[in-house]
C-alpha cells in the first residue's frame, strides 16, 4: 500500500465518520463539526492525489484544498452565527413565554 | 459587430455583479444602492442579450471558449458558452433585473437593505459563474458561493421559521458540495484534469468514473431538492423574503440541475447508464405528482408555492430518460433538451412572478394563511392576477411558456415511444390547475371580513411591486408567442454535444 | 405583414385590447366602459364584415406566426370560422349591451367585462385557428378566461361551479392535449385542410388514429358537454345571466362543437373517419347525449338549470350532423351552430330578464307571467318553439337538414332521435309557455321592479328581441345567399366535395295575390300586437280573407317562387289548391264575420282575432305552398294557432281540450318531420311539383299517414278532435272542423304518390298501407257515429260527425293508394267531397251560435233551414251538393267493392248523426231558457255560406264529370234510400239515444289518459332512480374537489412532518446515495 | 441551549441501518479507490513548464493566483458573503466577550505580542511568493491578533461603519479591477503582464490579507453571544 493510497482510504473514511455524524449526531454544533470533518476528508483525498512519488507533487490539488478550507470555514462561520441568533430567538421566545 | 468579440464579453458577466457587490458594500446611501443596482441589473441584463446576439454567429466551439489569465484548459480556467447556458443566462439577468426594481421597493429597512444587495449580487456572480462554467472544481466554489449567499438572503428575513430552514438549508448545501466535491476529488485522481470538456474525452466507463458521478449527482440532487430530496425547499423558499424566494426558486435550483444535465449527458456520459437516467426520471415523476399534492395540502400561500416548485422541478428530470441515447436518435435528444429548457425559462419567470405576487398578498395581509385570504383580490387584482397568469403557465395553459414546454416535452415523450412521461406531465398540470385556482378562487370570493380588515390596515403597497410581478407574468405568457427563437438559440453550440453526434 | 395578413390578427385584438383597457379602468369610470364596451364589439364586428366582404371576392386572410419548430401559429378565415366568428362578433355586441344593463350598480364590473372581452378574444381566436395547434391554444385561454366570468357572483355555489368547471375543462384540455401532440408526431403540422390532413397519410396505424381520435373527441366533449362529460354546464348555472347566455350560446359549448367539426372535417376528413368506423361512435354518444339532455331538463324546475340541460341536447345536434357525415347533415350540423346560438341566447336573455326584474327564478314561478312581460315571454316562446323544431323558426331549418342528411347516409334511426328529442323538447318547452301565457298569475312576484312604461330595462329587453328577430330570419330566409344555411352549405361542399348548392334564382312573382292571401291576415295579426289595433282587429279580420277569395275565384297562373324565402320558396294554385283556397276563403270569411259577432262582448276577443288570423294565415299559406317548407311552416303556424282557438274561453275543459290537442299536435309535427325529411332526400328535391310517385317507400307513407292523419282525425289518432273543436268559440270550430282538418287532406293529396303518372310497379308496394288507411278510415266512419249519436252537445256531436266523414275521406284516399288506376278520377271526387263537407260543416257549426234565434223563430221558421240544409245535404238528399259529392265518390271508386258497398251505410250513419243534431237543436231551441239573448251579426254569416253550402259544389269545373251521375235517377234512388233509412233508425232508436249515457269526448283518449296517470308515476320513479344514479356517478366527482382532500392527504401530511426532522432526510439521503450509486454502476 | 434545533435521535434501529449505509458506503468507495490504482499524472508538468512566467516561484501560489486566480477570486467572494451575512447592522458595534480589563500583565502581552504578530503575517504574505505561506496564512495569522485585541477590550471594531466594510470589501475590489485592469493592457482577464506580474500578484494578496483577516476577526465577533443584562453584571 502506496503512501498516497493510505491517506485516501484515510480520506474517505473521514468522509464516512463525518457523514454519520451529520446524519446520526443530534447536537447542531456536532453536525457542523461532521460536516468540517467530512470537508477534511476530501481534502485529504485530494492531497493524496497530487502526491507524486519521487518527483514534485502536483501544486493543483494544494491550491484547491487552501480555498476549500476557506470556503469550508466560511461556510462553518455562517453555520455558527445562524445557530447564535436561532439560540438568542428561542431563549427571547422562552423568555416571554415565561414571563407571563 | 466586429469590434464585440463574443468572448470578451464573458468574463464581465461575472466581473460586473462582483463590482456591483463591492460597490453595494461600500455604498452606504439606501437610495444609491437601489438604484445603482437597478441600473447595473439593467446593464447585466444588456450583457447577457448581447451575448445571446453574438452567440448565432460563433458556430466555432473555440470561439465560445474563454481562457482566464490566457492559459487553456488543463491548468487554467475557462469560461465556456453555447446556446443552452446563453439561455440560462439570459433569463438570469431578465429575472434579475425585474427582481431588482421588486426588492429596491421591498426592503424599506435600512439593515435588511444593506445586507441584501451585496448578498443579491453576490448570488448573480455565482449563477451566471455557474451557467459560465468550464471547469469542476470551479463550479465547486461558485456552488459555495451560490449556497452562503443563498442562505444568508433567506435569514434575512430573520424571524425563527426563517433561521431555522436557513440553518437546514445550509447543511444540506454544505453536505451536498462536499459530495460533489468528493466526486470532483476521485475524478482528477482518475483523470488529472478538471476541464470538463477534457473530462468528457477522457472520462472512460469505469468504477472510478461511476462512483464519482454518483457522488456528484447525489449532490446536486440535494441542491436541486429532487423529491426525496427536497425536504428542505419548502420551508427555505417559503420563508424567505418574497425577492429571495422567487430568485431561490426561480434561479437557484435550476443552477444545479443545469449541472446535472451538463455532467449525465456531456461530461460523464460515458459513464451514464440506461438504469441511471431512467430512475432521473422516475424521480422526476414522483416530484410533480407528490410535489403538486403536497402543493394542494399547503395551508399557507408561499408554501403552496414553494411545492409547487418541487413538483416542477420534475419535469426538469424528465430530460434524462427521454434524452437517453438507447431509447432514440439524436433528433429526440435535441428536442427533449429543448424542451426543458423551455421548461426553465418559464418557470423561472412564472415562480418569480408567484412568489413576489404572494409576497406582495403576505405584505398586504400581515399572513399567508390561505384560508383567511378570501377576498384579497379586491386589494391587490395586478398582484393576483400576476399569480394566475403564472399559475397558467405553471398548468401548461396557452399560450404562455409553460405550454410550449409542455407540448415540447408531450412531443418528445409520444416521438421517442415513452409515452408514461407524458402522462406525468398531463397529470401534473392538472394538479396544478387544482392548486393554482385554489388561490385564485379567493379572487373571486365574496368580500369577507379579512376584506374589511385589510382595508383597516390602510397599508399602501408600492406600486412597483404588484408591476414588477405582473411584468413577470407577462414575460411568461410572452414566452408562449414565438419560440423559434429561443429553440433556434439553444441548438447553438449543441449543447450536450454528443446528442448531435459529436464530441467537442 | 400586409393587410389580408393583419385582419384576422386585428380582430383578435379588437376584443383583446378593449379587455385590457377596460381591466385598467377604475370601478366608477362607468361611461367610458360602456362606450369602450360598445366600440370594442362594434369595431370587431365591423372587421368581421370587412373580411366576410374580402372572402366573399375572394380574398384569403391569413395570419402566421412561427411558434415552434414546424408548427406555426395560424389564423385563417374560411367559410366555417367566418360563420363562427360573425355569430360570436354579432352575439357578442348584443350580449354587451344585455349586460350592461344587467350589471348595472353591481360590484367588479370592470373586471367582469375586461374578462368578458379576453373571453370573446379567445372565441374569435378558435374560430380563426387554422390548425389544431392553435385551437387547442386558444381553446385553453378559452377555459381561463371563462372561469372568471362563472365564479365572478363570488358566491359559495358559484365558486364551487367554478371548481367544477375547471376540474372537467381541464382534464378536457389535458386529453386534447394529448391528442393534438400525439397527432402532431404522427402528422406534422395539423392545419386544417378541407379534405381532412389524415386520408393522405395511409402509412399511420388505424389504431393509434381512432384512439387519438378518442382523445381529441373527449377532449373536445367536455366542452361541448357531450353525455358523460357534461356534469359542469348545469353547475355553471350560478353565473351571472349574460354569462350563461354567452356560455352557451357561443362560447364554450360552441368551441367544443366548433370543435369536433373541425378535427371530423379538417383533421381526420370525413370519408376517412368512416372509413375507421369513428362516426359511428361519436353518432351515437351524440344522440345518447340529445335524448338525455332532454330528460334531464324535463326534471328541473329551476329555469336556467332547464335551459342548461336543453343546451346539453341542443348542443349535441351539431355532433351529431357532423357525425352522420354527410353533406346535408353537415349543413344541419354546422347551421345549428348558429341558430342554437341565436335561439339559447335569446331564451337566456329572458331567463335573465325574469330573475332581473320579477325574482323569477322557477318554472313553477311563471305563472302568468307573460302579462306582465309580454315582450320578454313573447321572444322566450319563438325562441323555445325553435328549439322544439317549429317552422319558421331557425331551429327547424337545421333539423331538417339533420333529419334529410341522416336519410340520405342511410342512418335512418337518427330520426328517431330527432323525433324523440323534438318530443322531450315539446314537453319541457311548453309548460312553460303555457303556464306564463295562460295561467293566472300567482299574486305578487317574488321581487317586481318597476322600469317606467318598459316591462324592463330596455337594456335587458333590446337584445332578446334582436335575437329572436335574427332567429326568425335565418329560419325565414334559409334560402337567401348569406343566410347561415346558405354559408353552412358552402362549408359543406367545401369539406366533402360535392355540389349541393342552387343556383341563386331571381326573385319571381308572377301572382303577387297568392302572396297577399298570405300576408294580409299575417300583417294583420302583427300588426294586432299593438294594443290599439287589436281592439280594432275583429272588426278588420273578415277583410284579410278577401285577397284569397279572390285568388280563389280569379284565374292565375304560374309560381312564386323566392329563393330566399326557407329553402326556395314556391307559391302556386293547381286545381286542387284552387277548391281548398276556395273552400278556406269562404269559411274563413264567413267565420270572420261570424266571430265579429260571437266576441262582441269578449274581453279577450283581441287576443283570440290574433290567433285567429294566424290560424287563417296558416291555412292559406298550406294550400298554396308548393315547396315542403313552406308547406310544413304554414302548417305549423295554423296549428299552433289554433291552440290559442281552442283554449280561448279559458275554462278547465278547453285547457284540458287543448293540452290534448298540443299533445298530438305535436306528435304529428314529428312525425312529418320526419317523412318530409326522407321524402327530400329520395325526391332530391322540396318542390312539390317535381315530387315523383317513386321517390315514397313504405315508411315515408306511413309516417305521412300518421302525420297527417292526427290532423285529418284518423281513427284511432282523432282523439284531440272531439275535445278540440266543440270547446273552441263557434266561429273557431267552424273552421276547425271545416277547412283545418282538410289540411290533412290536403298534405295526403299532395305528398302520397296520388294523382301522380307512375309505374305500376312502384305503387304495388304502397297498396298495403293503402289497405290499412281504407280500413281505417271506413271503421272511422262508421264508429264516429256509434259514439257520435249518443253525445248531448251539439257541437261535440258534429266533431265526432267530422270525424266519420274524414273517415270516408280517408277511405277514398286509401282506395286511391290501393289502385292507382283509380286516381284520375278519384281526384277530383274527393275534392268536390271536400269541398262540400267543409261548408256544410262549417255552416252547421255555426248555426249552433244561432239557437237563440232559432228559439225565437216563432217569427220566422225560415231560419231553420241553415241547419236542415247543410244537415241533409251531409246525408245526402238528392240534388244537394252531398248527393253529387257522395255520387262522385262512388262513380270514382267503381272498382273498389268496399268502398262502393260501405258508403250507403255511412250515409246511413250520417244521416242518423244528422237527424240526432237537429233533434238535440230542436229541443235546445224548446228550452228557451237555456239559450240566452240573441246576439246580432251571426245571421248574416250564415245566410252568406248557405247558398255556397247549396251550389257552390256544382259550379266547379271538376263536378261536370259526375253531375250526370249524380242526376240520373239510379242515383237519386240510391242517395234517397239510405236517408230514408237512416231517418227511421233514428226515429226507432230516438228513445234510447235520448236516456244513453253520453260517450265522454275524445272516447279511447279517456283511456289512455288513465294509463297516462300510471306512466308518469312511473317516469317519475324513474326519473327519481336516475337522479340518483347519476349522483352515484357524478356525486363523487365533485365531493374529493370540493371538500378538498382532506382525509386523503393525513397521511403525506404525516409523512412531510416527519421529514421536517432531520433524522428521516437524513436517511432517505443516504438511500438514494446508494440507490444512485448503484444504478450508475453499470 | 441549542436543544431546539437538535434533531430527534434516532432509534437504534435505524442508527444501525444507518452505520451500515455508510460503512457500506465507505467500503465500497475504498474499494474502488484502491482497485483503481494510482493516481492519474496531475497537472505538475504544465505547472512546471508554466512557472516561470508566473511571476512566482512557489507553485502553489502561482496556482492559487495565477494560473487559477478565478477560483481564487471566488474564493475572496465567499468571504464576503460570510462577512456581510454577519455583519452587524450599521452603527451596531460587536460587544466585547470579555468587560475592559485592567489586568496589565495581560495588556503588556497583547502590547508585545500583536506588533510581532503584524510582522510575522507581513512576512507570510511575502514569503508565499517563494514558499509555502500567502494570503490567507498571513491572514489567519493577522485576525488572530485581532481577535485577541478585540477580546480583550483593548480596541473595539464597529463593522457596521464604512471604513470596515471598505476593508472587508477591500480584498475583492483590489483582485476585481486588476483582474479587470490587466485586461486593457493583455487583452485577458487575469493575464498579469509578465513582468509586473509578481508585483500585481503581492498587491492583490496583501489587499486579500487585510480583508481576510478582517472577516475572519468579524466573524469571531459575531459568535460572541450578546450578554444578558441580569448576567452582564458582576
Amino acid at each position: 500500500m502506496t503512501q498516497d493510497l493510505i491517506y485516501s482510504v484515510c480520506g474517505i473514511a473521514l468522509f464516512g465518520i463525518g457523514l454519520y455524524g451529520l446524519i446520526i449526531v443530534p447536537h447542531i454544533l456536532q453536525k457542523i463539526l461532521a460536516v468540517n470533518i467530512m470537508g477534511v476528508g476530501v481534502f485529504m483525498l485530494l492531497v493524496a492525489a497530487g502526491h507524486n512519488p519521487g518527483g514534485v507533487s502536483d501544486p493543483v490539488p494544494h491550491a484547491m484544498v487552501l480555498t476549500g478550507i476557506v470556503v469550508a470555514v466560511a461556510g462553518t462561520a455562517l453555520a455558527l452565527s445562524l445557530v447564535c441568533r436561532i439560540g438568542e430567538l428561542q431563549r427571547d421566545g422562552a423568555d416571554e413565554e415565561a414571563a407571563p | 459587430m466586429n469590434g464585440l468579440q463574443l468572448q470578451t464579453l464573458l468574463p464581465w458577466l461575472v466581473a460586473l455583479p462582483l463590482l456591483a457587490a463591492v460597490a453595494t458594500v461600500l455604498l452606504q446611501r439606501l437610495w444609491l444602492c437601489r438604484w445603482l443596482s437597478v441600473a447595473l441589473s439593467a446593464a447585466q441584463l444588456a450583457l447577457a442579450l448581447t451575448v445571446l446576439l453574438l452567440l448565432p454567429e460563433q458556430s466555432d466551439s473555440a470561439a465560445r471558449r474563454y481562457a482566464l489569465g490566457g492559459w487553456g484548459a488543463p491548468l487554467g480556467i475557462d469560461l465556456y458558452i453555447d446556446g443552452f447556458a446563453a439561455l440560462l443566462l439570459a433569463t438570469t439577468a431578465a429575472v434579475g433585473f425585474l427582481l431588482s426594481i421588486y426588492s429596491g421597493a421591498y426592503f424599506n429597512e435600512a439593515d435588511k437593505a444593506a445586507r441584501f444587495w451585496p448578498l443579491w449580487w453576490l448570488l448573480m456572480v455565482a449563477l451566471n459563474g455557474i451557467f459560465l462554467a468550464a471547469d469542476a472544481f470551479n463550479i465547486y466554489v461558485t456552488l459555495e458561493i451560490l449556497g452562503l449567499s443563498a442562505v444568508a438572503l433567506v435569514a434575512l428575513q430573520g424571524s425563527l421559521p426563517a433561521l431555522q430552514a436557513a440553518l437546514r438549508y445550509l447543511l444540506v448545501g454544505l453536505l451536498g458540495s462536499l459530495c460533489y466535491l468528493l466526486g470532483v476529488a476521485l475524478l482528477y485522481r482518475a483523470y488529472g484534469t478538471l476541464d470538463l470538456a477534457q473530462l468528457a474525452l477522457q472520462a472512460q466507463a469505469e468504477p472510478l468514473s461511476w462512483a464519482a458521478l454518483g457522488l456528484i449527482t447525489v449532490g446536486l440532487l440535494l441542491k436541486t431538492a429532487l423529491l426525496p430530496l427536497h425536504f428542505w425547499l419548502p420551508p427555505a423558499h417559503s420563508s424567505a423574503p418574497a425577492p429571495v424566494s422567487a430568485a431561490l426558486s426561480g434561479l437557484v435550483v435550476k443552477a444545479s440541475f443545469y449541472l446535472l444535465a451538463r455532467f449525465w449527458l456531456e461530461t460523464l456520459d460515458t459513464a451514464a447508464t440506461a438504469g441511471g437516467l431512467q430512475m432521473l426520471g422516475a424521480l422526476g415523476a414522483a416530484a410533480v405528482l407528490l410535489g403538486s399534492l403536497q402543493a394542494i395540502r399547503a395551508r399557507r400561500l408561499k408554501l403552496l408555492v414553494a411545492y409547487s416548485t418541487v413538483a416542477q422541478l420534475g419535469y426538469l428530470f424528465l430530460l434524462f430518460p427521454l434524452a437517453a441515447p438507447l431509447a432514440a436518435g439524436p433528433g429526440i435528444a435535441g428536442a427533449a433538451l429543448d424542451a426543458v429548457a423551455y421548461f426553465i425559462i418559464a418557470h423561472a419567470c412564472a415562480k418569480a412572478a408567484m412568489f413576489l405576487a404572494a409576497g406582495n398578498i403576505q405584505r398586504a395581509a400581515g399572513h399567508d394563511d390561505i384560508e383567511r385570504l378570501q377576498g384579497i383580490a379586491r386589494r391587490l387584482p395586478l398582484s393576483l392576477l400576476a399569480f394566475g397568469v403564472a399559475g397558467a403557465s405553471l398548468i401548461g395553459l396557452p399560450p404562455s411558456g409553460g405550454f410550449i414546454a409542455k407540448w415540447l416535452l408531450l412531443d418528445t415523450a409520444i416521438d421517442s415511444g415513452q409515452w408514461w412521461w407524458a402522462a406525468v406531465a398531463i397529470g401534473g398540470g392538472l394538479l396544478a390547475a387544482v392548486y393554482v385556482f385554489r388561490v385564485l378562487n379567493l379572487a373571486f370570493a365574496g368580500s369577507s371580513s379579512t376584506a374589511d380588515a385589510l382595508r383597516m390596515r390602510r397599508l399602501r403597497l408600492p406600486k412597483t411591486l404588484s408591476v414588477s410581478a405582473f411584468a413577470l407574468a407577462l414575460m411568461t405568457v410572452l414566452l408562449g408567442f414565438n419560440a423559434l427563437w429561443v429553440l433556434d438559440l439553444l441548438d447553438i453550440g449543441a449543447p450536450l454535444s454528443y446528442l448531435a453526434g459529436e464530441t467537442p | 405583414m400586409n393587410w389580408s395578413s393583419l385582419l384576422p390578427l386585428m380582430i383578435l385584438l379588437s376584443s383583446l385590447v378593449t379587455g385590457l383597457i377596460i381591466f385598467c379602468l377604475r370601478e366608477k369610470r362607468r361611461t367610458l366602459r360602456t362606450g369602450l364596451n360598445l366600440f370594442g364589439a362594434v369595431t370587431t364586428l365591423a372587421l368581421i364584415a370587412v373580411m366576410v366582404t374580402g372572402v366573399y371576392r375572394g380574398e384569403v386572410f391569413e395570419t402566421r406566426l412561427p411558434l415552434l419548430p414546424n408548427m406555426d401559429l395560424v389564423l385563417r378565415a374560411d367559410a366555417l370560422s367566418l360563420l363562427f366568428i360573425t355569430l360570436s362578433g354579432l352575439l357578442w355586441l348584443v350580449t354587451t349591451v344585455y349586460a350592461i344593463g344587467y350589471l348595472e350598480d353591481s360590484p367588479n364590473r370592470s373586471r367582469f367585462f375586461g374578462f368578458f372581452s379576453f373571453c370573446v378574444s379567445a372565441t374569435l381566436g378558435i374560430a380563426l385557428a387554422g390548425n389544431l395547434i392553435t385551437f387547442l391554444i386558444f381553446y385553453e385561454l378559452l377555459t381561463l378566461t371563462t372561469y372568471p366570468l362563472v365564479v365572478h357572483r363570488g358566491t359559495p355555489a358559484s365558486l364551487r361551479a367554478g371548481r367544477v368547471y375547471l376540474a372537467y375543462t381541464m382534464l378536457g384540455g389535458a386529453l386534447l392535449l394529448i391528442g393534438v401532440v400525439w397527432l402532431k408526431t404522427l402528422a406534422g403540422a395539423l392545419d386544417f385542410t378541407a379534405s381532412g390532413i389524415l386520408a393522405g397519410m395511409p402509412e399511420i396505424g388505424r389504431t393509434q388514429l381512432t384512439v387519438i381520435f378518442a382523445l381529441l373527441i373527449a377532449g373536445l366533449g367536455v366542452k361541448a358537454a357531450l353525455v358523460p362529460l357534461h356534469g359542469w354546464l348545469p353547475i355553471a348555472m350560478a353565473a351571472p345571466a349574460p354569462v350563461s347566455a354567452l356560455l352557451h350560446a357561443v362560447a364554450v359549448v360552441k368551441a367544443g362543437a366548433f370543435g369536433i367539426v373541425r378535427v371530423v372535417y379538417d383533421v381526420y376528413g370525413i370519408e376517412f373517419a368512416r372509413e375507421l368506423g369513428l362516426t359511428i361512435g361519436l353518432s351515437a354518444i351524440a344522440a345518447v347525449t340529445i335524448v338525455w339532455g332532454s330528460i334531464r331538463a324535463l326534471a328541473q324546475d329551476d329555469l336556467k338549470k332547464r335551459l342548461a340541460y336543453s343546451t346539453v341536447s341542443q348542443v349535441s345536434y351539431i355532433a351529431l350532423g357532423t357525425a352522420i357525415a354527410g353533406p346535408l347533415a353537415t349543413i344541419g350540423g354546422v347551421v345549428h351552430l348558429v341558430h342554437q346560438g341565436l335561439m339559447k341566447i335569446t331564451l337566456f336573455f329572458c331567463a335573465g330578464n325574469l330573475a332581473e326584474t320579477l325574482g323569477i327564478h322557477k318554472v313553477s314561478q311563471l305563472n302568468g307571467v307573460g302579462r306582465r312581460m309580454p315582450w320578454t315571454m313573447a321572444a322566450f316562446t319563438l325562441a323555445a318553439l325553435g328549439m322544439i323544431g317549429m317552422p319558421p323558426v331557425a331551429g327547424f331549418v337545421s333539423k331538417w337538414y339533420l333529419g334529410v342528411g341522416a336519410m340520405e347516409s342511410g342512418a335512418q334511426w337518427v330520426l328517431l332521435v330527432l323525433a324523440a328529442s323534438s318530443l322531450l323538447n315539446a314537453a319541457y318547452f311548453l309548460p312553460i309557455i303555457y303556464a306564463a301565457w295562460f295561467k293566472p298569475a300567482r299574486g305578487e312576484w317574488p321581487a317586481d321592479r318597476r322600469f317606467g312604461r318598459l316591462e324592463t330595462h330596455w337594456m335587458l329587453l333590446l337584445p332578446p328581441l334582436v335575437t329572436t328577430a335574427l332567429a326568425l330570419a335565418a329560419g325565414m330566409t334559409a334560402g337567401w345567399v348569406v343566410s347561415p344555411v346558405s354559408w353552412s352549405k358552402l362549408v359543406a361542399e367545401r369539406e366533402s366535395g360535392l355540389e349541393t348548392a342552387q343556383l341563386v334564382q331571381l326573385t319571381l312573382l308572377q301572382a303577387p295575390l297568392l302572396w297577399a292571401a298570405v300576408l294580409a291576415p299575417l300583417l294583420l295579426a302583427i300588426a294586432a300586437a299593438a294594443p290599439r289595433l287589436r281592439r280594432r282587429c275583429p272588426a278588420l279580420a273578415p277583410w284579410a280573407a278577401l285577397p284569397a277569395l279572390a285568388a280563389a275565384m280569379l284565374p292565375a297562373a304560374g309560381y312564386n317562387e323566392l329563393p330566399w324565402l326557407f329553402f326556395g320558396s314556391v307559391m302556386g294554385l293547381d286545381q286542387t289548391g284552387r277548391v281548398f283556397l276556395l273552400l278556406a276563403a269562404l269559411l274563413w270569411l264567413a267565420a270572420a264575420f261570424y266571430a265579429r259577432g260571437h266576441l262582441r262582448d269578449d274581453r279577450n276577443s283581441g287576443r283570440f282575432c290574433v290567433f285567429f288570423l294566424l290560424a287563417m294565415s296558416g291555412n292559406f299559406g298550406l294550400v298554396l305552398a308548393q315547396d315542403m317548407f313552406g308547406f310544413i311552416t304554414f302548417f305549423t303556424l295554423m296549428s299552433l294557432a289554433a291552440y290559442g282557438l281552442v283554449i280561448h274561453s279559458g275554462t278547465a275543459e278547453a285547457l284540458r281540450a287543448g293540452k290534448t290537442y298540443m299533445q298530438w299536435v305535436i306528435m304529428g309535427e314529428v312525425l312529418l318531420f320526419a317523412a318530409f325529411a326522407w321524402l327530400v332526400h329520395s325526391a332530391g328535391s322540396a318542390d312539390i311539383r317535381q315530387l315523383g310517385g317513386d321517390a315514397h317507400n313504405g315508411w315515408i307513407i306511413g309516417l305521412l299517414l300518421a302525420g297527417f292523419g292526427i290532423k285529418a282525425g284518423l281513427v284511432p289518432l282523432h282523439v284531440w278532435l272531439p275535445r278540440a273543436h266543440p270547446v273552441a268559440p263557434i266561429p273557431a270550430s267552424a273552421v276547425l272542423s271545416g277547412i283545418m282538418v282538410k289540411a290533412g287532406l290536403l298534405g295526403w293529396l299532395r305528398f302520397l304518390p296520388f294523382g301522380a303518372s307512375g309505374g305500376g310497379s312502384v305503387y304495388a308496394s304502397y297498396a298495403d298501407w293503402g289497405m290499412l288507411l281504407l280500413v281505417l278510415g271506413l271503421a272511422g266512419a262508421l264508429l264516429a257515429v256509434a259514439v257520435g249519436v249518443v253525445q248531448r252537445n251539439p257541437k261535440t256531436l258534429l266533431a265526432y260527425s267530422t270525424i266519420s266523414q274524414m273517415g270516408i275521406l280517408s277511405a277514398a284516399v286509401g282506395a286511391g293508394l290501393i289502385d292507382p288506376a283509380l286516381q284520375p278520377l278519384l281526384l277530383p271526387a274527393l275534392l268536390l267531397y271536400a269541398l262540400h263537407h267543409g261548408l256544410a260543416k262549417g255552416l252547421l257549426f255555426l248555426s249552433v251560435g244561432l239557437l237563440p234565434q232559432l228559439a225565437a223563430a216563432g217569427r220566422g221558421g225560415w231560419l231553420w233551414v241553415v241547419v236542415l240544409l247543410p244537415a241533409l245535404a251531409l246525408a245526402g238528399l238528392p240534388f244537394t251538393s252531398g248527393a253529387l259529392a257522395k255520387a262522385a265518390l262512388k262513380t270514382a271508386a267503381v272498382d273498389m267493392s268496399v268502398l262502393v258497398g260501405l258508403l250507403p251505410v255511412t250515409a246511413v250513419g250520417t244521416t242518423l248523426l244528422m237527424a240526432r243534431f237537429v233533434d238535440l237543436m230542436y229541443q235546445s231551441a224548446r228550452r228557451q231558457g237555456e239559450c240566452g239573448e240573441p246576439m246580432p251579426g251571426l245571421v248574416m254569416p250564415c245566410l252568406l255560406l248557405l247558398p255556397a253550402v247549396a251550389v257552390a259544389v256544382y259550379l266547379l269545373p271538376q263536378a261536370q264529370t259526375f253531375s250526370a251521375a249524380a242526376l240520373a235517377p239510379a242515383a237519386v234512388w240510391a242517395a234517397s234510400w239510405p236517408l230514408l233509412l237512416g231517418l227511421l233508425c233514428y226515429w226507432l232508436g230516438r228513445a234510447y239515444v235520448n236516456r244513453a249515457r253520453a260517450v265522454p269526448a275524445g272516447d279511447i283518449v279517456v283511456l289512455v289518459e288513465a294509463a297516462q296517470a300510471q306512466v308518469q308515476r312511473l317516469l317519475r320513479y324513474g326519473g327519481a332512480l336516475a337522479a340518483s344514479g347519476y349522483r352515484l356517478l357524478y356525486g363523487g366527482l365533485s365531493v374529493p374537489l370540493a371538500a378538498g382532500n382532506r382525509q386523503g392527504g393525513r397521511a403525506l401530511l404525516q409523512l412531510q412532518q416527519r421529514w421536517g426532522y432531520w433524522g428521516n432526510p437524513g436517511l432517505v439521503f443516504l438511500a438514494v446515495l446508494l440507490v444512485v450509486l448503484l444504478v450508475t454502476f453499470a | 441551549m441549542f436543544h431546539k434545533l437538535d434533531g430527534a435521535k434516532l432509534p437504534l434501529g435505524l442508527r444501525l441501518i444507518c452505520s451500515a449505509a455508510i460503512a457500506a458506503l465507505t467500503a465500497v468507495l475504498i474499494a474502488i479507490v484502491i482497485l483503481s490504482g494510482p493516481a492519474a499524472p496531475g497537472l505538475q508538468a504544465e505547472v512546471a513548464a508554466q512557472l516561470a512566467r508566473s511571476g512566482v516561484d512557489n507553485p502553489v501560489t502561482a496556482v492559487l493566483l495565477n494560473f487559477r486566480s478565478y477560483d481564487t477570486l471566488l474564493e475572496v467572494a465567499v468571504l464576503l458573503v460570510v462577512a456581510v451575512a454577519t455583519m452587524p447592522a450599521p452603527g451596531r458595534r460587536l460587544r466585547p466577550a470579555l468587560a475592559p480589563t485592567g489586568d496589565m500583565v495581560l495588556i503588556g502581552l497583547i502590547d508585545l505580542v500583536v506588533p510581532v504578530v503584524v510582522v510575522v503575517g507581513a512576512y507570510l504574505l511575502w514569503v508565499g511568493a517563494y514558499a509555502p505561506g500567502g494570503a490567507f496564512q498571513a491572514g489567519a495569522l493577522l485576525a488572530g491578533a485581532g481577535v485577541l485585541v478585540s477580546i480583550t477590550g483593548r480596541f473595539q471594531f464597529s463593522f457596521g461603519a464604512l471604513p470596515a466594510r471598505a476593508i472587508l470589501a477591500l480584498g475583492l475590489l483590489t483582485f476585481t479591477v486588476t483582474a479587470a485592469a490587466v485586461a486593457l493592457q493583455t487583452g485577458v482577464f487575469f493575464q498579469y503582464p509578465t513582468a509586473a506580474a509578481g508585483v500585481l500578484i503581492l498587491f492583490i494578496e496583501a489587499a486579500a490579507t487585510i480583508s481576510i483577516a478582517a472577516t475572519l476577526v468579524l466573524l469571531y465577533g459575531s459568535l460572541v453571544p450578546p450578554a444578558r443584562e441580569q448576567e452582564s453584571g458582576p
